[in-house]
């Protein structure tokens, strides 16, 4: 174990700026991108629902 | 092979298959996710050069790996949608584009964030970053040709050649920003590991590089349903599909 | 000559026509009809091999010509809605030029016994760009004169700003085309007088 | 073939002789953008001479890729493109016949140009002279890459600004081994290893960009 206790862990020896803003940015982004999806892929389904109500439609 | 695999490039059957697969591989990314973070923040020594801040290498290092790789798959992928015309190749190949060219944002700005305290400056004309950047160019280039196309099969095809001619490149513009770098000694910095890596330190990273692996490949498939939805909507099955996704 | 079997097309996502089946044999021109965007445009460009069919085949002299393009287009000469020439050239230097790449060393007299047939044989040393759309059209179809070797003409619109003047001479020469066994596969909107007897036709908007 | 060669070449030449403004255009615009880098950095003769290979080639490739719309963006608007494909010729030789027109009409002018140029920037003698002979090597590499880019981007949305995109990072190669070649010269390491990898480059390109371009035109003309 390297971390005496939670401060230790959140100060990095001295980087946290460094690490953490690494960190937080690659969760944020990738969680970003997968929440994005999950909307995209909703609308086209909830969008595929409706068009089956007016088959003509042309986009 | 017995498994038929021409059943499963129709985008028909495809797309309810990649919905059983996404779970599976975001578990797999998720897992691996926690015990690579795991290793790498309480297994791993402390680095005696670098102190903590070499802990970045646990996503700036998958990252890298996954920007290049993503490259190359989609490269290969618009190669098979050229050579033989199967839409779900092209797909695929569209669908890769913004995860990797994500990979590459993010491993230039772990990259910086590591370059500020290791070496005092958030950039350096290294080799290794400097053609990061470029790949981020060439994902760039890839995604905003496809998306001026309005012909969803020309936007493949053409996508495909530039895909292929940036494959061609990668390894010249790597081998010349290389050697460019080498000969302007100044700006020069070897942004390498240091040699005596312990065991942990590179169990942690290949962990790591696996979830990174298996969340590439998760969202891909999440994206390409969505590509599936959008090219196929005047057809009949994605009309009879529920409305609301369950 | 030209066997076409269960021909479909797609224009981006939109289907434009399927299933459409039809012979052209030595001496035969087939008038493709159809409304605004109903693929006539599209279909010739198929069957010179610009596009890809969605589905079917295309046989010319036997040969799936997905396979044999060369002898398709050595066959063939197509008229395209643009009519394909350089506003800065003269008439003389396009016409000199489209003979060249066809493999024709055409010299000065033919091009000159072409461009008179259209009766364009005092502007054939005047820029494209001063030409009337009527005189650029006669322009372009003067590849008609010049290649009667091509045993297969698809042309676009042929006849479309024409006088009436040009167009019977156009369709005098279409006439003699398949008398000599040749075949056209034309698309057109007005009522011309195509050479009876030889003409079929093909609606595309069932 | 080779006559459909000579042909179409000849008349790339003979169209451009008839708008030689357009070109004379882009030639001017190289002139202007190394023109104006002393007045953004500064007089100092040093720092000049440093960065006179680099600037030199940095110009020359927007020069490049400003003429690139020019090579197939009029053919494929006029319907002329439609009856270059559908010659029975090989398309790789007519597209190679387009760009070899292009480098001629571009990249030659462009080598011509910048010795005098250099002399603005303080180089003089041997580097001057490798400065002409790589943008000679390294010029038709620019036609060659940047007609794949053309190619891709014909009739597409926002063409112009597009190519810059697609076609500036596969430039990065030709740039570093060109303004390398005038660097090692100067500072007397000698510029035979760049220039033999700058021939490496254009032979590679030569073998496959036609291939690239060949196929980019007939998707556009599908």
């Amino acid at each position: 174990m390297n971390w005496g206790s939670l401060d230790q862990f959140l100060a990095m020896g001295g980087y946290a700026t460094y690490v953490w803003g690494s960190y937080i940015v690659s969760v944020l982004v990738l969680a970003v991108e997968v929440v994005l999806l999950r909307r995209r892929h909703r609308t086209l389904r909830a969008g595929a629902g409706r068009s089956a109500q007016q088959p003509d439609t042309v986009a | 092979m017995a498994f038929n695999w021409f059943k499963y490039s129709s985008p028909q059957t495809f797309y309810p298959l990649a919905g059983r697969l996404v779970p599976f591989f975001a578990v797999l990314a998720a897992v691996l996710g926690a015990i690579g973070l795991y290793i790498g923040f309480f297994v791993a020594p402390t680095d005696f050069q670098q102190g903590e801040a070499y802990r970045i290498i646990f996503i700036h290092v998958p990252a890298a790996w996954m920007s290049m790789f993503i490259y190359l798959v989609m490269a290969a992928w618009a190669a098979l949608g050229l050579i033989l015309n199967t839409r779900l190749s092209s797909m695929m190949a569209t669908a890769l584009a913004p995860t990797g060219a994500l990979m590459t944002f993010l491993a230039l700005w772990t990259g910086a964030l590591w370059g500020k305290p290791m070496w005092g400056t958030w950039w350096a004309w290294d080799a290794r970053m400097t053609s990061e950047l470029i790949l981020l160019f060439l994902y760039i280039g890839f995604m905003a040709l496809q998306a001026s196309i309005d012909d969803p099969r020309r936007a493949d095809k053409a996508g495909a050649i530039l895909a292929l001619v940036g494959a061609v490149n990668v390894p010249i513009i790597y081998f010349s920003v290389k050697w460019w770098n080498t000969l302007h000694q100044g700006a020069s910095i070897s942004v390498g590991r240091s040699p005596s890596m312990a065991s942990t330190m590179l169990l942690g990273m290949l962990v790591m590089a696996l979830a990174y692996w298996m969340y590439s490949i998760a969202v891909t498939l999440m994206r390409v349903r969505s590509i599936i939805l959008e090219r196929e909507r005047n057809t009949q099955w994605v009309r009879d599909l529920p409305g609301a996704p369950a | 000559m030209l066997e076409v079997r269960d021909l479909a097309c797609q224009r981006g996502e939109q289907p434009l026509f399927s299933g459409i089946s039809f012979d052209v044999s030595a001496g035969e021109l087939l008038w493709v009809e159809g409304r605004n965007g109903s693929g006539k445009t599209s279909l010739l460009r198929i069957l010179c091999g610009l596009s890809p069919a969605e589905a079917g085949s295309i046989r010319w002299r036997g040969e799936n010509i997905r396979g044999a393009r060369e002898v398709l287009l050595g066959d063939t000469l197509f008229l395209a809605h643009a009519n394909g020439l350089k506003d800065d050239l003269t008439v003389v230097e396009n016409l000199r030029f489209d003979a060249r790449l066809a493999g024709m060393n055409a010299g000065a007299d033919r091009v000159d016994a072409a461009l008179r047939a259209c009766g364009l044989g005092e502007r054939r040393d005047l820029a494209v760009r001063y030409l009337s759309q009527g005189q650029r059209r006669r322009a372009a179809l003067a590849r008609l004169w010049l290649a009667q070797s091509r045993k297969l003409w698809i042309l676009d619109e042929p006849f479309a700003a024409l006088d009436a003047e040009s167009v019977d001479r156009l369709a005098a020469h279409l006439g003699a085309h398949l008398e000599a066994g040749g075949l056209a596969v034309l698309t057109t909107h007005q009522e011309v007088p195509l050479p009876a007897g030889r003409t079929r036709r093909l609606r595309l908007d069932h | 073939m080779w006559d459909a060669f000579v042909a179409v070449f000849a008349r790339d030449v003979l169209q451009a002789w008839r708008r030689r403004a357009d070109w004379l255009t882009s030639i001017f615009f190289f002139v202007i953008v190394v023109s104006l880098f002393p007045l953004g950095v500064g007089p100092e003769p040093a720092l000049l001479r440093t960065m006179a290979p680099g600037i030199v080639w940095v110009a020359a490739l927007l020069a490049a890729m400003l003429s690139l719309p020019r090579v197939f963006g009029s053919d494929y608007a006029d319907g002329t493109l439609e009856q270059l494909v559908l010659t029975p010729h090989p398309l790789t030789v007519i597209v190679l016949a387009k760009v070899l027109a292009h480098w001629l009409l571009s990249g030659v002018p462009l080598a011509l140009i910048a010795p005098v140029l250099a002399l603005q920037f303080g180089l003089e003698g041997e580097p001057v002279g490798v400065l002409f002979v790589a943008l000679l090597l390294g010029t038709p590499c620019l036609s060659l890459i940047g007609g794949v880019g053309a190619a891709l981007t014909l009739g597409v949305r926002g063409g112009g600004v597009l190519i810059a995109l697609l076609v500036l990072p596969l430039y990065i190669p030709v740039l570093i081994f060109g303004a390398g070649a005038v660097e090692a010269t100067v500072a007397g390491t000698g510029a035979a290893g760049h220039l033999s990898l700058l021939a490496a480059g254009l032979l590679i390109a030569i073998v496959l960009a036609p291939w690239a371009i060949a196929a980019a035109l007939r998707v556009a003309l599908e």
